[in-house]
């Protein structure tokens, strides 16, 4: 039998108000097990915690019952004071009276009472506790940024400067990713890519970071400081050793005709193409779809015109198997399909364009050469109107019923940036809200307004409908007039709503990370833990996690890179001992448990078992404590009771079970 | 049956399983918003809800208790991500099996209530507690045995 | 003793008449089986089905019952004894080969050390013995020299003929039972004797048909051991045996239990209940189990109902006859059947 | 008194009626900016989604949008919220031929008066409006 | 079909494809076959294929992977379900295994013949169609459907889910709605459902017979036989007593029970123990979509699985007790 001492805390008056706590120790004093009984009024405190280790000492406790505030609260503190006395912290269990009673209840009986029943349960699973001993598993001093976007990136360097070596994985033929393709940044109007390109050249030059472009994850296992990952590096059918990044091939190829994915469509490209000037790394790719060569066997001029012999037809999809001890998730977004949005006249008007494709009509090097021009025609617009929150904020199925957060301010950089440059133009932004929350954000807003000469309305755009004369005219209501307003306009732009790459999905399942129904990556924690994932050692940078803007991604980046290099920088983890076990005896290898492992957790052994004499090859269960986080989905998926949990077992549940209900 | 001595009413045992990252902290938080709930209801803290084995919930009405409830993360928000779904399908099949048994279909409750919910777990509890006040003393599940031992 | 007769429509009234002064225990039909138990008003007294489920054993050794309890009270423990019973029963309605059923428990339970709660139960209880008409295909009590149409060891012996039963009482419990009856029970006219020599003339008849008419237990009993033991036909008979405890709940002479301690929450019941020696957990020990496999555990039940009780008991059987694990054994094994293999092995061998 | 909750029980059929919580409307003004119908009207139909979340549905009985709504669905259709405004008027509409009382039609005059090119959906939200 | 079964098992057993043969002996009565391996042709003689030949061959199969070299087993129709099963648990070795997929027309049961009164049987002949009981008693002819297993009146149907090869013809027995006792009972009044429950489980001895005829009840040691989880009982006193048991058991089986029916072919108390593992049956496929345990051996049990819109447990009170 456990030698128990139990503790009851006054907490002040916070207990001691609504229990009759020397009651609660005369009571727990009473059950068999307890050797020592005792009340303070701040069990906590220094001198409190000296409580305990004085009963250790003299009454040779084994187990301890604190009655006190939540676990939540103080568990840790009572079990790093039982290791300082000598016991197993694991043999501590805590009472709730506070949070689960003093604080609910008036009744001095009811809540003495009830504070009596909870001692008893605590002491009824402390009389069953087993001390418990935290595992240890190594650390690969390697981390792997999913994404090569700002995210990705920033997340890289940081780690990288701190020491460690990384692998940025992306799936496109550069890093760069969705601010490449952005003209100019809000509040301050800089140009995006003279302070990207600076961050993709440090990265690449960087020597602690490797760059996988063109590549993809394919597949993960392992667990937090040992993940195991296959990544797919496609085919580039280059040789990047000889590339000299000369471009001729590209003046050359034949097939130009292949929609730039670049430019959202909105020019092209040739089949072999490095996607935007600054690309790194400056080495092509064949896109094998479009490729004359690939599709007829015929051709093959970029092969005859490189110089550096670098063109290779033959290449191979090649899987490479690193190990990482943290991995960074910055995936990114993309903008929703408008397929469903018929109103807005999107699939019908080349003049109906989304906001990202403004951004590059707006640049030099985009399909106008950054002149402002109608797509339809060429001609310069008169008039343009900017309709916002299209698919954000949408409870129905056609869109997301969040809010995509940077839309507000980007387009007021775009109307800004037009009346500065086409004084002409005249612009017309129709929003629900325009939010502007962050630093010198609702300054730059009202410079639109006030200076630039931005006419904001105030309601939504109901209709776009293309006219003969190759207008269009745009319905909608200015709800401060409260009347409808029917405008002839040259171009309507279309603040999209964005949602995470598609990628994400897949990944999310390979590393057992949670998504939420948009797709999201949840967080461990919405305030105290946001760049992490609930999955130990998966941390979350960028939009991938949920819609922000340059400098909250870039903030965010660097958070997820702290936390990869704080798991990085141990030599060991210890794991939580409060996980599965199978009993070998018991266990009958049906695969039920592992089926409902969230962690891959556990794994079959064929192993010679000695059951009480009887010996026999079975095939049994076998949990790695690193990778259980100790939810008990296996112990009741388990019909033989084989699965038990460590900390959480059967017999101490049914044990505070049947002192509740005694 | 487990009467107050006092006022000779009847005061229901009432078990409420309580996973800890979502409900156990919700009681917190009704506890430290001094949200009511009446004294019969006690909890025990489990990992998640995919940990409450029925053979637990079985044994509390054994045991005597008049209800017994399991409280988890919402669906979508489970700490291990996919625990409380299965907590679902089991309950689900369990409290249907009873209720083919003939027990009172009000004695189970699955309830999710999250870390921020601490209203909906005081007003839960109150719920379910005046409902096993209605049904009265659970007999059909409890084992004589543990009766006045 | 005088022979007397009741009606069948009287039989309602004996049944208030005995159970107003004492429990009384006979066949009753719930939810479409037979059992015996006690009886309560309305309870459907079912007489015609020639074999209860279980056999009448519980009357006196329960399937489970309280031995003591233990209760905690802070750090204290008081033990409790379960009381004897002081209250008298009858058991009506048992068969011959029930009966001698109880014969056998008594060996075990009344030798010393002598089991107080069976002994009690013996004391106080009077049995009824039903006579047998109608043997079923599994019946073979006559090759343990059983007469089931004179059940012997009754307090009272009752045989069903036409529309009464006729009612002799063996010992001074059972005149008292006739005492009690009353005017119930009138005195059996010698047509009555008759009618009741022609129906225990027919039902022997019958039992000379039954398929096990010729059932021998030549090569069994006492001292048989080692001829037995090492056979190797328990290796072919035992493969299809489920190890469940069928044969042993239902039979008339399984004695073993297991003692099992309840938790309920304020100290420990303790309480004994039937065991199965086919069960893999029999008399586990810290060890393990001395019997491990299943060819063991069921070469031990059936060596001991037809080997090792005999020798220690004056050369009686073990086994009743009663049939119930040939109509109950959900793989279709029995006793029977492992007589007959020897049989046949043992001839195979002669020849 | 009688007359607040007299409001309160019509406010409270019109969202039986329609399926529709306007309480989720986040006055965006689409449908406002959709509505065929909306010179005509006096109060437009962003309006009639505050109308019916205020209880003032007096008013709104009592405006002559109730009967310039051409039920053409094009606010629900666009609603990015699901607040359906046309229901909410189609609502409105039949709370008010209710409170008049009497049905126009037996059931057993209205064959005669089919007209067979009569759209089935509108004859299917005639019943719908105009049944007790 | 008997002597075909046996030709076959005799030239399994001569080319070695086979060292043992998995199958039914003849009884010491026409209606009691048991189960038996068989190890020579000669052995073979005693090889009886018949009505009565219900018990289901899967679950000896766990034993039987443990041996060496390949068993031949017949399995009827209903059987391979339970076989797959198995497999998905990896219970039983398919490589160990040569399944001969019996022709089945339904299986009779011998307690029906004896609820009709009839007792001292001394043989029973017959056709598919009926059979002929003669007892000393007198002779009685009984038509096959009237005493068929209560499983094979909601017969899955003739077709075998996984064998090696087949041997006879089958037919689906079919006549009844699987889950009409199941509805009755759901239709009933809380007081009812209990007042049934308790007269059928307060039969209930405890034999284990239902469990360990079971192939979904395959665990090495039952969490009721085991000391690990307090669940360690043999016998209860009260008089609801096995509830929890049977509860329990049926819950550990839900998604895996191929409703076969031995539960309640073998229990010697007449319980009908399918009506457990039909509700569970019945919700599963209301509740998550139909779902026939052991149809293939790939396919992943109700209860390790979910999706995202699982009914809430709630929907017990909502639906009401009928």
């Amino acid at each position: 039998m456990q030698r128990i001492g139990v503790f009851v805390c006054h907490c002040g008056s916070n207990i001691a108000a609504t229990v009759d706590v020397k009651k609660v120790v005369e009571m727990a004093a009473r059950e068999p097990s307890v050797v020592h009984a005792e009340d303070y009024p701040y069990m906590c405190s220094e001198a409190g915690q000296a409580k305990i280790a004085q009963a250790v000492a003299e009454k040779g406790l084994t187990g301890i019952v604190v009655c006190s505030c939540s676990p939540r609260m103080h568990e840790a503190t009572f079990r790093k004071a039982a290791e300082r006395a000598g016991i197993n912290p694991f043999m501590v269990e805590i009472a709730n009276i506070r949070e689960h009673c003093s604080w609910i209840h008036k009744n001095i009986e009811e809540g003495t009472e009830k504070a009596i029943i909870l001692a008893r349960a605590a002491i009824a699973k402390v009389n069953l506790n087993a001390p418990l001993f935290p595992g240890e598993s190594r650390v690969t001093k390697r981390a792997l940024v999913i994404g090569g976007g700002i995210a990705g990136i920033q997340s890289a360097l940081d780690i990288a400067d701190a020491g460690y070596e990384v692998d940025i994985v992306e799936k496109t033929p550069s890093i760069g990713g969705r601010m490449a393709q952005l003209d100019k940044t809000f509040p301050t109007l800089d140009c995006s890519a003279c302070i990207l390109t600076p961050k993709m050249v440090e990265a690449a030059a960087h020597e602690k970071i490797r760059i996988y472009t063109y590549s993809e994850v394919e597949k993960i296992s392992g667990f937090v400081g040992d993940f195991t990952v296959d990544i797919r590096k496609k085919a580039r059918s280059i040789d990047a050793t000889k590339c000299t990044g000369c471009g001729v091939c590209q003046e050359k190829c034949h097939s130009k005709k292949s929609l730039s994915e670049f430019n959202r469509g909105l020019g092209t490209r040739s089949a072999i193409y490095t996607p935007f000037a600054q690309a790194i790394p400056n080495v092509p790719v064949i896109d094998r779809e479009a490729c004359i060569k690939f599709k007829t066997g015929k051709c093959g001029v970029c092969a005859k015109v490189c110089a550096a012999g670098a063109i290779d037809y033959e290449q191979k999809d090649e899987i490479i198997t690193e190990k990482y001890g943290a991995i960074v998730v910055a995936t990114g977004f993309d903008t929703i399909k408008l397929d469903k949005y018929d109103e807005y006249a999107y699939n019908q008007s080349k003049d109906v364009i989304t906001s990202l494709e403004l951004e590059r009509v707006m640049n030099a090097a985009g399909p106008t050469k950054g002149h402002l021009e109608r797509l339809s025609d060429g001609k310069h617009p008169e008039h343009i109107v900017f309709v916002q929150c299209v698919g954000s904020r949408c409870s129905d199925e056609r869109g997301k019923p969040y809010c995509s957060k940077i839309c507000c301010m980007y387009t007021a950089k775009h109307a800004m940036l037009i009346r500065d440059k086409y004084p002409d133009v005249k612009v017309t932004v129709f929003y629900i809200d325009v939010r502007t929350p962050g630093k010198n954000f609702d300054e730059f807003y009202r410079r639109a307004v006030e200076e630039y000469g931005v006419n904001y309305i105030k309601g939504q755009v109901g209709k776009v409908a293309p006219q003969p004369d190759g207008s269009l005219l745009v319905q909608a209501s200015d709800l401060l007039d409260n009347k409808q307003i029917k405008l002839k306009a040259d171009m309507v732009v279309l603040a999209t709503a964005i949602e995470p790459d598609p990628s994400v999905r897949p990944l999310a399942t390979m590393l057992t990370a949670s998504i939420d129904t948009n797709n999201f990556l949840t967080e461990a924690h919405p305030k105290l833990r946001p760049v992490e994932s609930p999955t130990a050692g998966i941390f979350l940078s960028g939009v991938c996690q949920g819609p922000k803007d340059i400098p909250e991604t870039v903030a965010q980046a660097g958070a997820a890179a702290v936390k990869a290099i704080g798991l990085l920088a141990k030599d060991k983890l210890t794991t939580n001992p409060c996980t599965a076990k199978a009993d070998e005896l018991l266990c009958n290898g049906c695969s039920t448990c592992a089926n409902v492992c969230p962690y891959g957790a556990i794994s079959y052994e064929t192993k010679l078992i000695n059951d009480h004499g009887i010996r026999e090859d079975r095939r049994v269960a076998v949990v790695n404590n690193a990778l259980c986080q100790g939810c008990g989905a296996c112990t009741v998926a388990c019909p033989s009771g084989a699965m038990d949990l460590q900390g959480f077992s059967n017999r101490q549940i049914i044990a505070e079970v049947d002192a509740i209900c005694r | 049956m487990p009467v107050n001595e006092k006022t000779g009413e009847f005061t229901p045992k009432i078990v409420a399983f309580c996973c800890n990252w979502c409900s156990y902290a919700g009681a917190d938080l009704a506890g430290s918003s001094r949200l009511a709930y009446p004294a019969e209801v006690k909890i025990i803290r489990v990992p998640c809800s995919c940990r409450v084995n029925p053979m637990f919930i079985l044994r509390a009405f054994e045991k005597g208790a008049d209800g017994v409830i399991i409280c988890g993360c919402h669906p979508g928000d489970c700490h291990y991500s996919t625990g409380n779904y299965y907590a679902r399908r089991r309950m689900t099949l369990l409290f249907s099996m009873l209720d083919y048994l003939g027990v009172e279909s009000g004695r189970t409750r699955v309830e999710w209530v999250s870390a921020a919910e601490g209203v909906k777990f005081s007003t839960t509890m109150n719920e379910f507690a005046a409902k096993i006040h209605e049904l009265g003393p659970n007999v059909r599940l409890e084992d004589l045995r543990c009766k006045n031992n | 003793m005088a022979m007397m007769k009741i009606t069948r429509e009287a039989m309602p009234a004996l049944y208030a008449r005995i159970a107003a002064e004492q429990s009384l225990i006979l066949p009753v039909k719930t939810a479409g089986q037979t059992n015996f138990a006690a009886w309560e008003e309305g309870a459907d007294v079912d007489l015609y089905t020639l074999k209860t489920v279980k056999s009448a054993k519980d009357a006196f050794f329960p399937q489970s019952e309280n031995l003591y309890t233990c209760k905690t009270e802070d750090k204290k423990i008081t033990v409790t004894p379960e009381k004897l019973t002081d209250e008298h029963f009858v058991l009506f309605g048992i068969k011959a080969c029930d009966l001698r059923g109880i014969e056998v428990l008594d060996k075990v339970f009344l030798s010393e050390p002598i089991d107080t709660f069976y002994a009690a139960r013996r004391a106080h209880g009077t049995v009824v013995a039903l006579a047998c008409a109608a043997p079923s295909e599994s019946c073979f009590c006559h090759a343990f020299g059983i007469d089931p149409t004179a059940p012997a060891g009754a307090d009272v012996v009752i045989w069903p003929v036409g529309d009464s039963f006729m009612w002799q009482a063996q010992t001074e419990k059972g005149e008292a039972l006739t005492v009690l009856a009353g005017d119930l029970l009138t005195a059996a006219a010698a047509e009555d004797e008759t009618a009741l020599e022609n129906a225990r003339t027919f039902t022997k008849n019958i039992m000379t048909k039954l398929p096990y008419a010729d059932l021998s237990l030549e090569g069994w009993g006492a001292g048989k051991t080692d001829e037995k033991f090492n056979s190797p036909v328990w290796d072919t008979l035992y493969k299809s045996c489920l190890a469940c405890g069928t044969c042993t709940f239902v039979c008339p002479t399984c004695q073993c239990y297991d003692i099992k301690d309840y938790t309920t929450g304020n100290g420990v019941q303790r309480f004994r209940c039937w065991d199965s020696c086919m069960y893999s957990d029999f008399t586990m020990m810290a060890h393990g189990n001395n019997r491990t496999s299943q060819m063991q555990r069921f070469r031990q039940r059936f060596m001991h109902k037809l080997v090792y009780f005999p020798t220690n008991n004056d050369g009686m059987f073990s086994c009743v006859g009663c049939g119930r694990c040939v109509d109950k054994c959900p793989a279709s094994l029995n006793i029977v059947k492992v007589i007959r293999a020897f049989e046949k092995a043992e001839k195979g061998e002669t020849k | 008194m009688s007359n607040v909750s007299k409001t309160e029980r019509q406010a409270a059929m019109i969202r039986e009626i329609s399926g529709a919580n306007p309480a989720k409307c986040m006055k965006c003004g689409k449908c406002s900016a959709t509505c065929p119908a909306f010179d005509e009207m006096d109060i437009k139909p962003h309006q009639f989604v505050s109308y019916v979340q205020d209880g003032n549905i007096e008013a709104l009985a009592a405006s002559k949008s109730l009967w310039k709504c051409l039920s053409c669905f094009a606010c629900i259709e666009r609603c990015p919220r699901n607040v359906k405004p046309a229901k909410l008027i189609d609502a409105a509409r039949q709370i008010v031929e209710r409170e008049k009382g009497g049905d126009y039609l037996s059931p057993d005059e209205i064959p005669a008066l089919l007209d067979p090119e009569l759209p089935q959906q509108l004859l299917v939200s005639a019943f719908r409006r105009y049944r007790r | 079909m008997q002597e075909q079964l046996i030709n076959r098992a005799k030239e399994l057993l001569a080319d070695g494809t086979v060292v043992r043969v998995l199958g039914w002996r003849r009884g010491d009565m026409d209606y009691n076959p048991e189960v038996a391996y068989f190890n020579s042709a000669d052995e073979l003689n005693d090889f009886v294929y018949n009505g009565f030949c219900g018990a289901n061959l899967s679950k000896y199969m766990i034993e039987a992977s443990k041996l060496e070299g390949r068993t031949l087993v017949f399995l009827k129709p209903c059987d391979t379900y339970s076989f797959n099963q198995l497999l998905t648990e990896h219970r039983v070795d398919r490589d160990k295994a040569y399944i001969i997929g019996v022709g089945c027309r339904g299986k009779l049961d011998i307690e029906k013949i004896k609820a009709q009164g009839i007792t001292g049987i001394t043989g029973i002949t017959g056709t598919p169609d009926a059979v002929k009981v003669s007892t000393i008693y007198g002779d009685f002819d009984i038509a096959c459907k009237d005493i068929r297993l209560e499983r094979c009146h909601v017969c899955k149907g003739k077709e075998h889910r996984v064998y090696d090869e087949l041997i006879g013809e089958s037919a689906d027995t079919r006549d009844a709605d699987r889950m009409a006792g199941v509805e009755a009972i759901e239709a009933m009044s809380p007081e009812e459902k209990f007042a049934f429950f308790r007269a059928e489980l307060s039969k209930c001895i405890r034999c284990n017979a239902c469990r360990n005829v079971c192939p979904a009840c395959s665990c090495r040691k039952c969490v009721f036989d085991s000391t690990k989880f307090d669940s360690a009982q043999k016998a209860n006193t009260t008089s609801f007593e096995e509830k929890m048991f049977h509860i329990i058991r049926a819950f550990h089986v839900a998604g895996r029970c191929t409703d076969c029916g031995e539960c309640s072919r073998v229990c010697p108390q007449g319980i009908p123990l399918h009506l457990f593992n039909r509700k569970f049956i019945k919700d599963i496929n209301e509740l998550y979509g139909d779902y026939q345990a052991g149809e293939s051996a790939d396919q992943r049990a109700p209860l390790v699985s979910y999706t995202f819109e699982d009914a809430e447990p709630g929907i017990v009170s909502e639906r009401g007790s009928k």
